[in-house]
């Protein structure tokens, strides 16, 4: 059952990540990349991660992409026309996907041939038990969290807000 | 006084560094440009009277270092201040303090531009020089080695003639590349040392005793990696044929006082590299690739003759000269024979007075004409009667007419390799015949030079108006004069306190040393001839 | 009966190969920061799964982690779209060359 | 009420005094940030505060030095404090400093929002210094982010100069498209070892539950490293984004970025990929890491050094040169991996720390220079604007050359006894791969002499056309080049003290950090 | 046969559950559509609709008919792929929450009687479709994916009105949500789980456990956020007649503009849930059960019996109820927010309130437990 719900959100993850690279548009791509986050958070589902699942849905979509269709919107943006002078990266990325994709294959059979057990129904899943670990024992990585969080408003604030004459008061000080 | 005896290196090198703070600092306060050359004289006479003082203190011994100073620098690489004199440095910490004082003066009215920061770089050069010949510390000795190629750099760059970006920029490349991978093979060594003794060193002393002692042996490949890639520093440096291009450049665009001092002391940075650092780490290496250096030395002997010969311009063709002198040093070296080791020593020498006195004559005739082409001028002997005498004198001297200094290190150079067992065969003999055409050619392109520019009829007219030489101008070629000619009749004096340090490399890079012990007592005169295999 | 580790793993990279393929492909700057969002999943998947392996919390935090950082990466960077855009009404990465290459 | 909280909260093996120079200067950001949202643009003030904070932290750093002994290890062994995070975050601690003295005139002169700018630099800051004291991948990874996140906005704080947005964009996407790399180099380490503590990885290569994936995601992290630090085939970015942002950040970027990425790189392969006895995979491992660093050392060396040559824009050759400085790094990072010993290999890890100290003194230094020269919205940045100022402004052109000097390596600065060291470990294994290495390196630094000294050629050989005013030095920026003249000429001269210190953390033993889980 | 009875059986219970919550909440809604207009005709002297029926009771199936049978159009520049899709994403996502919504108390007792052993080993029956680990969160996820459904309209109707509506209601939605998230984290740390069953367990037996009193700045902030959330007054800018016609939805007729509207209802309805289960204890009747053992008739309504669950939750929804009056007695009283106002209120104000609850409930829980 659970492999069957695996396979259906797992080919529309990859459809819809196909789709997002292949639209010239970028609110398509946009809305197949959410496609892509919620496939993703029932596969998530499926790991018994349903923390992570919710919290992919929260952030992901409901706050990046929200944001990502936000400026799409703002500055109302056309199609991709084709490369012009940098053309040859048609063939680079070409390349690295092929040299990709043989890597994920690689570790497919790499993993299937050490044929690990894995560990029966476990609580790392749960709500409680990742809380528990954010203020044990990765109380440190959570702050930091907290300082990047800080960062990235005043980052966003300072690249984001409109150009008013800034530092008057400093200049006018000196 | 043991405190003085103890730091005396130190102080010679220092001095001109603390000389070079002073003018800023006095150029900061005063702002009077005309104290500066004054200022610098007298540390460079200073300089060269503090030197003197090493003369009456170096005994004769093979192994021994005097003055010699040793304190820990880096200790996590063990590396350490260790400075020391021997008769073999003795003689060219000497030439370097007595070159510089003549160059100070030489520039007495020919830098108008810029003048502090000129005296600023001269000094500095000064220290970089003096620390070149007398650190024992592998690293320092890197060290002094290239923060002597920045003030040069300088010097030639914005004081230089017209080229002067070109020539300057390509000295220091040329230079730069060989010496970094002298620095390859420095650290090698202290790897090397380390995996055979359990401490890393870069101490000249202490790598000498561990190949004597046969604790770090640098035979076989690493042995000749190690070696090449010290004497492709050393061979830039000299500038032996093929890699003098960067010379004559350098040469003709450095001032008049850049020119002395490349020529007099820069140069000889290099042989007093290859006979110091070569042939005592590496002796077994020396042999093996002698014959190499030779015939590289014999090209650049003739090379640096004929192409002399064909130079419109006299600054260049006193540049090839050099060339084809500095070949003679080498080939002295390469023969491991004390006397072609001696007459090596005795070339650098001479070659820094003569070759140093020439550029100051070409620098004369510049400052007068701002030319230095050989079609230009013609009969100066008639107007320039006391010009025309010094520069025929030098000039003689740079050909090596017996009685004066050329002569004696040449001739010694020839005997050594004549009497070398260095080639198989008679090819030692053969090689000391093509070097004697060297000195047949440099009669040759001298000599017609002297009779295009001095003798004749006045072809130019811009010449007829030349003064003579003026008073500074004589006083400054007095004691080079004084010099060529008693370094041509009284060559045992010098040769006397360098002959033990000489003779100590010499056994060294024949294998002479039994290994595992170091030679205390000095072996009597004739031993080392007399162990030789009988040539003839 | 679940799907096994390799699959997800597998899955996780074919997302990561297509992402940084679109990276490339893409020619306007949000294009391109989309992709890279794909690719971050991508990743997360594979933590995901390798947590679910181990049995681990790790895996997870540090998915939690990624996320908050993708987070401020795209405050930050569509701040930076944006003043690209305003100076230049484009941000189509073939007009960003004003400096050689 | 419900006890969860508290019942299990107890002991999260909080050791405060092991992140508190990262916290000082944390705190200090958010005082600066709350304080600049009442009083907006006092620089002068927020400057001071920023460089009060760094000093605090540089103190805590300091006590954290010489007693090391009892919290080697926090935070469940996220936090170490050994020789790499040591002598790093000096490193990070004086190019913050640096950096908020020489903008000082570029605030003023852009009118940039000081306080927002200085809360930048500071969190910039704590970023790197989570690098090279995280043991941890998430930390490090957070650290990166931190970093990188601020780097991209001060990329881009010239809000209306195309060439800042630009540099902004491209450094925002191959920045985050290296991120992505770096991530699932560490998704799949994580996988092949069950672990993301790098000790544990250490202890747990040998016997790794997947050891294919090991190479795979050494190869990504190499990937991802090598973009931050930018190692040759990953430099593309380095260039543009070098030339387009405003020039104390440029040297900023070049300064302490490049050393942070480094301090996790290190930390990562030479620490967390060792060479392990017994183990095909990771003996495998180690092996190819190191062949493929030195391959990637020779490319970085040469092709930095060749590329820098044909250069007419100065920051743009010194972003070159910064890529040609990141592979002498990589040549003692090499030499670390190959130590024989622990004890060498910390000496290796010094010597890359103390290279990287050497460089961003003497590159800050130029960077200070060329700002003050570069004059309002970076006008003046190619060469020939340097046409024959050297004699117009002697202390700037003098001081510039110095620097230009010490990056060339020349003795008696501090780039000699840098690259001294970093040449010296790689050299000991006597491979023939590494010797060819540090060859190449050398070559190449003969080669960089050219484009070096072009520029000290074009300020003192060349005649200068127009007209040309010499810059009023401001105070802050005087102690800048101050400092820096004085550390290049001390690191030169007196290095021993720093090596040493450098080297001393080792010598005390090191707590076990495995006390998680 | 019993195999597959066994294995249909759940997907039957589930769909069986869902169906009937999906119906329940659209009844609800349509009704609260009606009487919107019937109070606020009250409020303004009116007396609304009353044509369709008695009282109009019928009204809102009069509404429905009308809308199916009216003629779609959609722009000719329009995108009309995702022109489409948004009103579905917005009713979709508006429903979503209802699975984890606790209607009422678990019903204790065997299930036996059923066939093929399918009611073995359950004790009871809870009255919530999913009982999810993270049900609070997923609510605030659902509903902040909600946006989608008003932006993509907005952009995609390729109409000023329609572009500056969704612009407009999106970055509304962004910037109150941080704030109710932040709100409800006091609750989240009271109770000790994100599950909305056990947030109400949190809070049975007393009136005086409910988090209202504990959570009081809480709550205010979270009605206020919810006002936001559901674009209703004083904060309908997006849909501001006098400045952009009908914002997002200015092009979407028939059936699309139904589905938006009854979206913006369902979204009424979870943010009244919501309110209701975080601060008012959910089902919670005070006193009931009490009142049960003291009566002596336990076996009809005593906790767990089937008559409990029946009356806890008529108890439930009369909250709700009392919250959607709320809503319309609003919309009927106060003015609009300038957009600069809402947003500044929204940074500036609530947020900071927010958190500095969430700090508060800290301390005050950590003096407590000590």
């Amino acid at each position: 059952m659970v492999t069957v719900l695996f396979y259906i959100l797992a080919g529309l993850a990859i459809a819809c990540a196909i789709s997002c690279v292949y639209h010239k548009n970028p609110l398509f791509s946009a809305v197949s990349l959410i496609g892509v986050f919620i496939s993703l958070a029932c596969i998530y589902l499926t790991l018994s991660a349903p923390f992570i699942a919710v919290t992919q849905i929260l952030v992901y979509a409901g706050a990046i992409m929200v944001l990502v269709i936000f400026v799409i919107m703002l500055l109302n943006l056309d199609e991709d026309s084709p490369h012009t002078n940098l053309a040859y990266l048609y063939g680079f990325g070409g390349g690295l996907g092929v040299l990709l994709i043989g890597q994920a294959l690689f570790v497919f059979y790499a993993v299937n041939r050490a044929g690990q057990k894995s560990v029966e129904s476990t609580a790392a899943g749960q709500t409680s038990s990742i809380g528990k670990a954010m203020y044990t024992e990765y109380l440190l990585p959570v702050e930091i969290v907290g300082i990047l969080l800080l960062m990235a408003i005043v980052g966003a604030m300072i690249m984001s807000r409109r150009l008013r004459e800034p530092s008057v008061a400093a200049s006018s000080e000196e | 006084m043991e405190y003085l005896n103890e730091n005396l290196l130190t102080i010679l090198i220092l001095l001109p560094a603390f000389g070079a703070v002073a003018l800023i600092g006095h150029q900061l306060f005063w702002k009077e440009e005309a104290h500066l050359k004054w200022l610098t004289l007298a540390f460079t006479i200073l300089n060269f009277l503090i030197s003197l003082a090493l003369l009456g203190n170096v005994a004769a011994s093979e192994n021994g270092f005097f003055f010699e100073k040793n304190i820990p620098w880096i200790e996590a690489i063990n590396t350490n201040y260790h400075v020391g004199v021997d008769g073999f440095s003795l003689w060219l910490v000497i030439l370097t303090t007595f070159i510089m004082p003549i160059a100070v003066i030489s520039t007495w009215h020919a830098v108008e531009k810029r003048a502090p920061a000129f005296y600023v770089f001269l000094l500095l050069l000064e220290s970089a020089m003096l620390g070149v010949f007398v650190t024992l510390d592998l690293l320092v000795f890197y060290l002094f080695f290239e923060a002597s190629l920045v003030p040069m750099f300088f010097l030639i760059g914005i004081w230089g003639g017209k080229d002067r970006i070109y020539a300057a920029v390509k000295f220091f490349i040329f230079t730069a590349l060989g010496s970094l991978l002298m620095l390859v093979a420095i650290i090698s060594l202290y790897y090397l040392h380390l995996q055979a003794t359990g401490t890393g060193s870069f101490d000249y002393i202490t790598l000498l005793g561990s190949i004597q002692s046969g604790k770090l042996v640098l035979a076989g490949q690493a042995g000749t990696l190690l070696f090449l890639a010290f004497a492709l520093a050393f061979s830039i440096k000299v500038p032996l044929f093929p890699f003098h291009t960067w010379l004559p450049d350098a040469h003709t665009e450095a001032p008049t006082a850049g020119s002395v001092i490349l020529a007099g002391v820069l140069l000889k940075m290099g042989t007093y590299g290859i006979m110091r650092f070569n042939f005592t780490l590496f002796p077994e290496a020396s042999r093996e690739m002698a014959w190499i250096f030779i015939i590289l030395a014999i090209i650049g002997i003739i090379y640096g003759a004929l192409v002399a010969m064909v130079q419109p311009d006299i600054k260049r063709l006193v540049a090839y000269s050099s060339v084809a002198h500095m070949g003679f040093v080498v080939l002295g070296m390469f023969s491991f024979t004390e006397a072609g080791m001696q007459g090596a020593l005795y070339t650098m020498l001479s070659h820094g007075v003569t070759t140093g006195a020439l550029f100051l004559l070409v620098g004369f005739i510049y400052e007068r004409r701002h030319t230095r082409l050989i079609s230009e001028y013609g009969g100066l002997s008639s107007v320039m009667p006391i010009y025309a005498t010094f520069f025929v004198i030098t000039a003689m001297a740079s050909i090596g007419l017996p009685f004066l200094n050329g002569f004696v290190g040449e001739f010694m150079i020839m005997l050594g390799m004549w009497s070398s067992t260095i080639l198989s065969g008679n090819w030692n003999q053969v090689a000391t015949m093509f070097a004697g055409t060297g000195v047949i050619f440099a009669a040759v392109y001298l000599l017609w030079m002297v009779q295009r520019v001095f003798f004749g009829k006045i072809t130019n007219e811009k010449n007829k108006g030349l003064s003579d030489l003026s008073l500074r101008e004589i006083g400054l070629m007095a004691p080079l004069l004084f010099l060529m000619v008693f370094m041509g009749v009284y060559p045992s004096l010098f040769l006397r306190e360098s002959a033990a340090s000489v003779r100590g490399i010499q056994k060294i890079v024949i294998g002479e040393t039994t290994k595992g012990g170091t030679v205390d007592s000095p072996p009597e005169i004739g031993q080392v001839e007399k162990n030789l295999p009988d040539t003839n | 009966m679940e799907p096994s580790l390799e699959t997800y793993l597998a899955l996780s990279g074919i997302l990561f190969a297509i992402g940084s393929v679109g990276v490339i492909y893409k020619r306007n700057a949000i294009g391109m920061f989309m992709c890279i969002e794909l690719m971050l999943n991508a990743v997360n998947l594979s933590f995901v799964a390798f947590a679910r392996h181990y049995g681990d919390v790790t895996g997870q935090l540090f998915v939690f982690v990624v996320m908050a950082v993708a987070a401020c990466e795209a405050a930050v960077g569509l701040g930076i779209i944006i003043t690209f855009f305003r100076n230049r009404e484009s941000i189509d990465v073939d007009d960003a060359s004003i400096m050689r290459n | 009420m419900n006890t969860f909280l508290l019942a299990d909260l107890a002991n999260p093996n909080v050791v405060i005094q092991t992140v508190l120079p990262e916290m000082i200067l944390a705190v200090t950001g958010i005082f600066i940030m709350v304080y600049d949202s009442y009083v907006p643009g006092k620089q002068k003030v927020t400057a001071t505060l920023s460089l009060i904070g760094l000093a605090a932290s540089a103190v805590a750093l300091y006590m954290l030095w010489v007693e090391p002994l009892t919290f080697a290890s926090g935070f469940n062994g996220m936090i170490l404090t050994d020789v790499i995070r040591l002598s790093f975050t000096a490193v990070f601690i004086l190019v913050a400093a640096l950096t908020i003295l020489i903008s000082t005139v570029w605030v003023d002169n852009e009118k940039v929002p000081a306080g927002e700018y200085h809360v930048l630099v500071l969190f910039a800051t704590v970023g790197m210094m989570f690098m090279a004291s995280g043991n941890d991948m998430v930390i490090i990874f957070l650290g990166l982010e931190t970093l990188s996140i601020a780097t991209y906005v001060m990329a881009g704080m010239r809000k209306t100069d195309l060439r800042s947005n630009e540099s902004a964009m491209k450094y925002f996407i191959l920045g985050s498209y290296a991120s992505a790399f770096l991530l699932y180099g560490m998704a799949l380490i994580y996988g092949a070892t069950g672990s993301t503590n790098i000790t544990e990885i250490a202890a747990s290569v040998g016997s790794a539950t997947f050891p294919a994936l090991l190479l795979v995601g050494g190869a990504l992290l190499l990937i991802g490293f090598g973009f931050k630090v930018a190692t040759v085939p990953f430099h593309v970015w380095t260039p543009d984004v070098y030339e387009g942002a405003p020039t104390p950040i440029t040297g900023f970027m070049a300064a302490g970025p490049k050393a942070a990425g480094f301090a996790s790189f290190l930390r990562v392969f030479v620490l967390g990929f060792p060479l392990v006895a017994g183990g095909v995979a990771a003996q495998y491992l180690h092996e190819s890491w190191v062949t493929a660093l030195a391959v990637i050392a020779i490319l970085t060396t040469t092709v930095g050094n060749f590329a820098a040559i044909v250069q007419n824009n100065v920051k743009r050759m010194l972003a070159y040169s910064s890529i040609a400085h990141a592979g002498y790094a990589l040549v003692g990072f090499v030499g670390a991996g190959v130590a024989a010993t622990a004890a060498a290999r910390d000496e290796a890890i010094a010597a890359v720390a103390f290279y990287m100290l050497t460089y961003a003194i003497t590159n800050l230094g130029a960077f200070a220079v060329i700002t003050l020269l570069a004059r309002k919205n970076d006008r003046r940045t190619d060469f020939e604007d340097y046409n024959g100022i050297g004699f117009k402004s002697p202390v700037l052109s003098f001081t510039l050359s110095l620097f230009m000097l010490s990056l060339l390596g020349l003795p008696l600065t501090a780039g000699f006894i840098g690259k001294v060291l970093v040449f010296r470990p790689a050299l000991e294994a006597g491979q023939t791969l590494l010797t060819v290495m540090v060859v190449v390196a050398v070559v190449n630094t003969a080669v960089s002499a050219y484009y070096y000294l072009r520029l000290i050629v074009v300020m003192f050989f060349k005649e200068r056309n127009t007209d040309w005013i010499a810059p009023k030095i401001p105070a802050a920026v005087g102690v800048a080049l101050l400092v820096t003249v004085l550390g290049v000429f001390y690191f030169g001269l007196f290095s021993n003290n720093v090596i040493r210190a450098f080297t001393s953390v080792a010598e005390k033993p090191a707590v076990s950090a495995s006390n998680s889980k | 046969m019993e195999q597959i009875v066994k294995t249909i059986f759940p997907f039957v219970v589930i769909g069986v559950a869902v169906f009937l919550a999906f119906q329940g909440v659209l009844m609800i809604v349509a009704y609260t559509v009606l009487a919107e207009r019937k109070i606020l005709g009250w409020i303004q002297g009116r007396i609304g609709p009353n044509r369709v029926g008695p009282w109009g009771l019928f009204q809102p199936f009069a509404d429905l008919f009308k809308f199916i049978f009216k003629e779609e159009l959609a722009p000719d520049e329009s995108t009309k792929v995702i022109f489409y899709l948004a009103p579905l994403v917005a009713l979709t996502c508006a429903l979503m929450p209802i699975i984890v919504y606790p209607f009422g108390p678990e019903i204790k007792g065997s299930f036996d009687f059923l066939p093929y052993g399918l009611g073995e080993g359950i004790t009871s029956l809870p009255l919530t479709i999913a009982q999810m680990d993270v049900g609070v969160l997923y609510v605030l996820a659902i509903t902040s994916v909600g946006v989608y459904g008003i932006a993509l309209a907005g952009w995609s109707s390729n109409s000023k009105y329609s572009l500056m509506g969704g612009l407009r209601s999106s970055a509304q939605l962004i910037s109150y949500e941080l704030a109710m998230g932040a709100s409800v984290i006091g609750v989240v740390m009271l109770a000790g789980s994100l599950n909305l069953s056990e947030i109400i367990n949190a809070q049975i037996n007393s009136p005086f456990k409910w988090f209202i009193i504990p959570q009081f700045i809480g709550f205010i902030v979270f009605m206020i956020a919810a006002f936001a959330e559901t674009n209703r007054v004083p904060f309908d800018l997006p849909e501001a007649e006098t400045e952009l016609v009908a914002g997002f939805h200015t092009e979407y007729s028939g059936l699309k503009f139904a589905l938006f509207f009854m979206a913006e209802y369902v979204n009424m309805f979870t943010v009244s849930v919501m309110c209701v289960t975080l601060f008012l204890g959910g089902w919670y009747i005070p006193g009931l059960d009490l009142l049960a053992r003291t009566i002596g008739m336990e076996w009809l309504f005593g906790a767990g019996t089937i008559g409990y669950a029946v009356v806890s939750h008529v108890g439930f929804l009369t909250k709700i109820f009392a919250f959607l009056f709320f809503y319309i007695w609003v919309r009927g009283t106060l003015p609009r927010f300038r957009f600069d106002q809402l947003m500044n209120f929204g940074w500036k104000f609530l947020l900071p309130v927010s958190l500095a609850n969430v700090i508060l409930t800290v301390i005050v829980v950590f003096i407590l437990n000590r």
